[in-house]
């Protein structure tokens, strides 16, 4: 079919509607927010809310924690690609699995357990005597520390999606390179990595906008030493709570989008003339002969830092009945599990209620994004970069200004659908704006290296367009859409800072129950929500990874 | 009457026209095949017809009815052709039965009729006990016999094939080329052949469309295109051979006298020629004999039934080929008798 | 009273329940739907309802005093003057009768009990000992810690110099009140400044703190409750501030653990007596005016 | 000497035996093509030979140096062989130069001599103005031609082939034959040359040795292979032909005399054969004369040159492929004269 029929036309502008809703319309609420508050143009006092030294140094500690924080988590994400894809590592499937725990974890969850970790009261460190005297600062805190955990949290996306590219090289480049008198590593910097270099570049992007709209990780970490990053920065300013504040948010939220744009351009412009479509045959392999054990040993040590140590102190936390109780026989209890899990109504509602919005979220996502996708791949290049730039806004800004948001775009009633504040859906449309890009882009790449006859020979099979649509097209990319909407599960299921503002009483999710009891000085009942969750994240895994025994390999990352 | 007929057809992709101003007709019944080297354009005007592409100027019409212009197309859904693809383009999430059946169902042919059709198309493609196969588990040959039984399910009045045989082995490609001939006779459909192989295109078509940078130069039935190319492209596409210069001694309409090398010869020509022309000397028409033209042996290689040797003429740039039983000795003076030739119409002479 | 009732509280959820269960049980024609979050956010999305047109709460009942007063300036507040305010001081409701408060929570010291000393007074945390062992809730994340500051800046003897002097001390300011119960209890700090029922509480449990009144004082905030005045049903919310201001009403407070408003109820248990809590005023209009500038200079003070 | 001896190679991948003990030497300066059906084990015999896998038993010896066993295995760069892929396998992200100059830099010759051998190099394969291209922007015969000199900028002994041509149309293909056999002409490297075409086999090589399911059947010249194979397997895979069923009347040391469907001719054969025995006849030692063997036409297919006639004997399912200049009418009868005609060994009569 041209490219130019009526019929592609309405479906063009029905894609290019449903991304404009998604995407562009909570940002241009935001803009119209923060540059006209309460209707009236200001650009004056606009400009005047970014240039405030705050902002400005806010602004710096972004880009250079994002930036570091994306490359080292390249840095750490990458080795564990290539050991998984392209090595005989003993255990790489565990390796790989256990590298994406990370990402399951909410953010500030992650970084309490850290500052547990190496903080005067680490019981980890104290069982070997080495837990620093009460009075210490923590390590962690500060630049550094936040660069390490955003390295840590994101490790995973880079893992997932460098893996991505390195299954594609066919082996016969590695081969040749090795006929030609090179070793292993040299080929793997001469050849593997410029060859994936698209992917490298699409992941450390990625790790960027995550770090530019990460709150927890700076708000546990930075804001006790005033390193404010614009995300905290911003929640900072929700504190004071006068007329002002939303034009100053939003104000700053552009800011942020901006920064994500920043991110992307650098991403397309690093991407000119790099697109090398190769037809994928057996996958290149190294042989790592007397390295493996060692290699292995040293995985699993960085596995054990960043993920198992971490967990451990948070398992630790969650069986003693208050914080600053020493774990033992005598004080080890279960009574705040018993606590959130039994008697609380709330968190078994949290339970079952993010479940069902992240599940939602992730099956509208990883549906609707394949006819989105399919239409996508028909129009230009330069289409797909800006519209994949706009896909990326609601990811990249502080969530809790999303929500600020949607609740200025739904609160009045709208037609046929009337108000949605304060109901589920409103939640689960703002995880589908929120975290559309991470459902896109797998199934984009997946959609873009179908073969076009065979949508073309459905075609003249007598199939009209829906018809191939869902009997081609959506089962070739059905693989993809299961990894898509996993990544959005697993990204609602313990998200907070959207569902902060938009909750209501029976609609509360874990990430709200956590932080407020959190908040409520009731740590150790938070640490047994967290232990929760994770142990439910990963029976779900596991469950996935059993039925994906009969998926099609590369539908579940670690395999 | 004409079952396909595209007039003054073009398309253009940014600069470079892939068709330029192509009008040729396909009766009713006929097998075509469109040869010519990559990048001639024949996919394009598979594509064209197909109905996935517009056309930049000109039409495509079925019958009497208008299939293409630049303003407006018919879908290709609509059309009713069958298309086999080179890549087969089966679908791997369905069986080999759920490919063959997709036509039907797109075609809301009711549901108790559809197993019927299947199993009896796969049974002319012999693939009858293979209808639960994954796409996976079948080796090249196999898969392209699905596309054919897919094609073929649906009765299409036309269709188009896309070098189906370029990705098989010769083995396979020989068998496949017999089930191609069998499903024309039984089908009776109008099929357009595209390849780049001419021993395929002669060995299948009735009419034979050599292509070359966007335009067809000779469109005529296979003996004809071989013994009688329209140009020196044509004829150094189709067979192998050699041209070389010669004059005409005598003249008269259909065969001439020609003189190569101060050896004389009778050589068949289009209408009247005279003068210097190009002479095309197919190898099976030359023998080594004790007379004829002089030559060097320039060399002899075994390509299995014969050795294929390679002959210089005295003028220079001038070379023969000829397949003889026996290995002949690189350097050695022969002659070489001609027992057919054809005066190459329309070309200068080099 | 009858019908739909939206209540926005910063009340933690467990005493949120309690005290909506406990309404509802004396108003069952009444259904309340309350949202709970921290102040800065339960506000800001309060913010984000006015600046779309159409506030959602009913009644809001927040931890301070000075954003109240700030809504009330901006007209937001629904007068009652005919709430029955028996029992309760005048300094804890508003003269105009736009927000009363319904129960105390003072910020006080927590320390570990490894600590090398015990605390007495705000002055024992700039001494040396205390070196770098001190943690407080910052205002620029809690409201409760604001109040604090203005509290102990109008009320010490060195006024601002205090916060100073902590600084020099090496004293954190960060997070709200539960981190810094956590920290102290974790024993990364030894000391705190932090809400009474906190500590109060986790010591309950076995967790090693303890909890003091220091000499000079305790600030206090007062978990105002309000009637917005674009309220859709002022009926019910007149109601439910009765019910909050009612010996029921303060009974519940005092059962979750706080310090209820009306003197004629019972402190809970792990409280001293009520006579010997010696709270500190604060001009709460005045916070309100300074509350940006105090914001800067906090920040300017602590991180030197 | 021999350059590369396997011993007893095989290789299995879980259950398929991909290479079954095969003993094979590759003489100095030789070669050798590989020549099977699909699946037949010619990749895996060299990718053992390159490194790329290791034996699961038997040895593979370059010179007198131990290579591999299923111990232990020198990596494949410090084997210096040079391989060129069917994929050509170019690295998109460098250049024709930098593609080129990757094994001189790989192996730290020093930068001056680079440049200069390169450029040398690239003009051997003809591509001296396209040093700076990128590889997309080649065709296909000219990546493989930049696979090539990859694979010859440093001197390696042996090269490696596996199909290079396989992705590339006929006319690309013959100009590709033309030069591969230059180059090893020029280097004198010992080539093992991979492909399931036997045209390019017995043009190439000068010794084809014919596999089939993880064995070698046959190592011989070409000439040898298409004239004497050593069993049907290998006729059927070499050349056009067909087999018949016949009958020993007078048997002598090399030429014996048989009896097919009455008519007698004489037969080579590898030494004494007797009673019933198969015959390979190729179509060119086949005519269509006044006497021979009678036949019925069953079909005739024009082939460019001539046409193909496909001819029953009267025996049940025997039948005959001979070449004829003319077409002739399907059903008629006509005798079949024989010139040439080979015994195959080592098989019963079908
Ligand atoms: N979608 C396209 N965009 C741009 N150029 C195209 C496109 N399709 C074909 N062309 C160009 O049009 C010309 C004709 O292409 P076409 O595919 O018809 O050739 P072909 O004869 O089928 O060649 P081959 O034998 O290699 O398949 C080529 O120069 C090709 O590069
Ligand atoms: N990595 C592998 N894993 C499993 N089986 C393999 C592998 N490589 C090859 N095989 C099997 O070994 C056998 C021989 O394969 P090989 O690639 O050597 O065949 P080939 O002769 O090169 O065939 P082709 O002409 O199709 O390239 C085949 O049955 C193939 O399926
Ligand atoms: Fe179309
Ligand atoms: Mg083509
Ligand atoms: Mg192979």
């Amino acid at each position: 079919m041209s490219r130019a029929t009526p019929g592609f036309r309405a479906s063009a502008l029905t894609v290019l509607l449903v991304i404009a809703l998604l995407s562009l319309l909570p940002m241009v609420r935001l803009v119209v927010a923060a540059v006209a508050p309460g209707g009236e143009f200001d650009f004056g006092a606009f400009a005047e809310r970014l240039a405030k030294p705050a902002a400005l140094r806010a602004m710096w500690h972004t880009l250079d924690t994002a930036f570091f924080g994306a490359v080292l988590a390249v840095c750490l994400g990458g080795p564990f690609a290539v050991a998984v894809t392209m090595t005989d590592l003993p255990g790489r499937k565990p390796l790989g699995f256990l590298l994406l725990l990370p990402l399951m974890i909410a953010p500030q969850v992650t970084a309490l357990s850290w500052l547990h970790l190496f903080g005067p009261s680490s019981t980890l460190l104290g069982m070997v005597g080495m837990a620093p005297p009460p009075g210490t600062p923590n390590p962690m805190l500060g630049r550094n520390g936040i660069i390490l955990l955003y390295a840590v949290q994101h490790a995973p996306i880079v893992f997932i999606t460098l893996r991505a590219g390195l299954s594609r090289i066919p082996r016969d480049l590695v081969e040749a390179a090795r006929a030609s008198g090179a070793g292993p590593l040299s080929v793997l910097w001469t050849i593997v990595l410029p060859v994936v270099r698209p992917y490298v570049v699409a992941a450390a992007a990625l790790a960027f906008v995550s770090g530019v709209g990460n709150f927890g990780i700076p708000a546990l970490l930075g804001m006790p030493v005033n390193y404010l990053t614009l995300p905290t920065l911003i929640y900072q300013d929700l504190s004071s709570f006068g007329p002002g504040v939303l034009p100053q948010i939003t104000a700053l939220s552009v800011l942020v989008g901006l920064l994500a744009l920043a991110g992307v351009a650098c991403q397309s412009l690093a991407l000119r003339g790099a697109a090398h479509r190769f037809t994928s045959g057996t996958p290149a392999r190294f042989e790592l002969g007397r390295y493996r054990l060692l290699l292995a040993g040293v995985g699993w040590l960085v596995i054990g830092f960043i993920l198992v140590l971490p967990a451990s102190a948070l398992l630790a936390t969650s069986l003693v009945p208050s914080f600053g109780v020493p774990l033992g026989w005598q004080t080890v209890t279960a009574s705040n599990y018993a606590e959130v899990l039994v008697r609380q109504a709330s968190t078994v509602r949290a339970f079952r209620n993010s479940l069902l919005f992240a599940g939602s979220a992730a099956l509208i996502l990883a549906i609707g994004v394949i006819p989105v996708t399919a239409v996508l791949e028909r129009l230009g290049r330069r289409w797909q970069r800006l519209l994949g730039g706009i896909v990326d806004l609601p990811y990249a800004v502080p969530g809790v200004v999303l929500a600020i948001a949607c609740i200025l775009l739904f609160l009045r009633p709208l037609p046929l659908i009337g108000s949605l504040y304060a109901t589920a859906s409103i939640i689960v449309i703002a995880y589908a704006m929120r975290f559309f890009t991470l459902a896109l882009k797998p199934v984009a790449t997946a959609v873009g290296q179908i073969s076009r006859d065979l949508d073309e020979a459905a075609a003249v099979s007598g199939a009209g367009t829906l018809r191939r649509l869902v009997t081609i097209t959506a089962p070739l990319a059905a693989p993809a859409a299961v990894a898509g909407g996993l990544l959005v599960f697993m990204s609602a299921f313990n998200e907070l800072t959207v569902s902060a503002l938009l909750w209501s009483s029976g609609n509360e999710t874990l990430g709200v129950v956590l932080f407020s009891l959190e908040e409520a000085g009731l740590g150790t009942q938070a640490a047994a929500i967290a232990v929760s969750t994770i142990a439910v994240v990963v029976v779900l895994l596991l469950v996935l990874d059993r039925f994906g025994r009969r998926l099609p390999s590369g539908v579940l990352p670690w395999r | 009457m004409s079952e396909i007929k595209v007039e003054r057809l073009s398309k253009r992709f940014n600069e470079t026209a892939a068709l330029d101003a192509v009008s040729l007709d396909f009766a009713a019944g006929s097998f075509t095949a469109l040869l010519g080297p990559s990048g001639c354009g024949k996919t394009t005007m598979l594509r064209l017809i197909a109905g996935f592409e517009a056309p930049s100027e000109g039409s495509v019409f079925f019958g009497k009815e208008l299939m293409a212009d630049p303003q407006r197309q018919v879908p290709p859904e609509a059309r009713g052709v069958g298309v086999v693809f080179q890549s087969y383009a089966l679908w791997p999430h369905m069986d080999v039965a759920a490919n063959v059946a997709y036509p039907l169902k797109a075609r809301h042919v009711e549901r108790g009729a559809i197993a019927g059709r299947v199993g009896a198309v796969l049974d002319i493609v012999g693939l009858s006990r293979f209808e639960g196969r994954r796409i996976e588990e079948l080796s090249g040959g196999q898969r392209q016999r699905v596309a054919l039984a897919r094609c073929l399910v649906a009765d299409a009045r036309i269709i188009l094939f896309d070098e189906p045989l370029a990705n098989l082995d010769m083995h396979l490609r020989a068998s496949m080329v017999d089930a191609f001939r069998d499903i024309h006779r039984r089908t009776g459909a109008t099929i357009v052949y595209v390849t780049h192989d001419q021993a395929e295109a002669l060995a299948l078509a009735d009419r034979v469309a050599i292509m070359s940078q966007g335009k067809v130069l000779q469109a005529a039935p296979p003996q004809e295109v071989y013994r009688a190319p329209a140009n020196a492209t044509v004829a150094g596409f189709v067979g192998r051979g050699s041209i070389v210069a010669g004059t005409v001694i005598d003249h008269a309409e259909g065969i001439a006298t020609v003189d190569v090398a101060g050896h004389r010869f009778a050589a068949r020509s289009a209408g009247i020629s005279s003068g210097p022309v190009n002479i095309l000397l197919r190898p099976e028409a030359l023998r080594i004999s004790p007379e004829g033209m002089p030559a060097t042996v320039l060399d002899s290689i075994y390509r299995g039934p014969v050795h294929e040797v390679r002959l210089a003429l005295p003028a220079k740039g001038q070379e023969l080929l000829i397949d003889n039983t026996e290995a002949v000795a690189v350097g050695q003076s022969v002659h070489v008798a001609v027992s057919d030739a054809w005066i190459i119409p329309d070309s200068e002479p080099s | 009273a009858d019908g739909k009732l939206v209540v926005y509280t910063s009340q933690p959820n467990t005493d949120a329940q309690h005290t909506v269960d406990a309404f509802m049980a004396k108003y069952p024609a009444v259904k309340v739907e309350w949202v709970r979050d921290g102040t800065p956010k339960i506000l800001a999305k309060l913010r984000a309802e006015i600046e779309a047109g159409q506030p959602q709460a009913d009644v809001l009942l927040i931890a301070d005093v000075v954003t109240m007063e700030g809504l009330k300036k901006e007209g937001r507040l629904l007068a009652y003057p005919e709430a029955d305010v028996s029992g309760i001081e005048a300094a804890l409701y508003d003269k105009d009768k736009t927000y009363f408060s319904t129960k105390l929570i003072t910020t006080g010291i927590v320390y570990n009990t490894k600590a090398p000393f015990v605390p007495a007074s705000w002055e024992d945390l700039t001494k040396p000992e205390a070196k770098g062992l001190v943690a407080m809730p910052s205002p620029l994340t809690s409201g409760a810690a604001m109040i604090h500051t203005v509290t102990l800046t109008g009320n010490l003897p060195e006024g601002w110099d205090y916060y100073d002097a902590l600084a020099k001390n090496g004293a954190q300011a960060s997070g709200g009140n539960g981190d810094v119960l956590k920290a102290v209890s974790g024993g990364d700090k030894l000391f705190g400044m932090i809400v009474d029922y906190m500590p109060i509480r986790e010591k309950a449990k076995g967790a090693p703190v303890e909890f003091v009144f220091p000499r000079e004082g305790v600030s206090a905030v007062t978990e105002p409750v309000a009637i917005l005045s674009t309220a859709k049903n002022t009926e019910a919310a007149k109601a439910f501030v009765d019910f909050l201001l009612s010996k029921d009403g303060q009974e519940a407070a005092a059962k979750m653990g706080y310090i209820p408003a009306r003197a004629d109820i019972a402190l809970p248990a792990g409280y001293p007596d009520r006579s010997s809590i010696k709270v500190l005023s604060y001009d709460a209009a005045a916070a309100l005016a300074n509350d940006a500038a105090n914001k800067e200079k906090f920040g300017a003070v602590m991180s030197q």
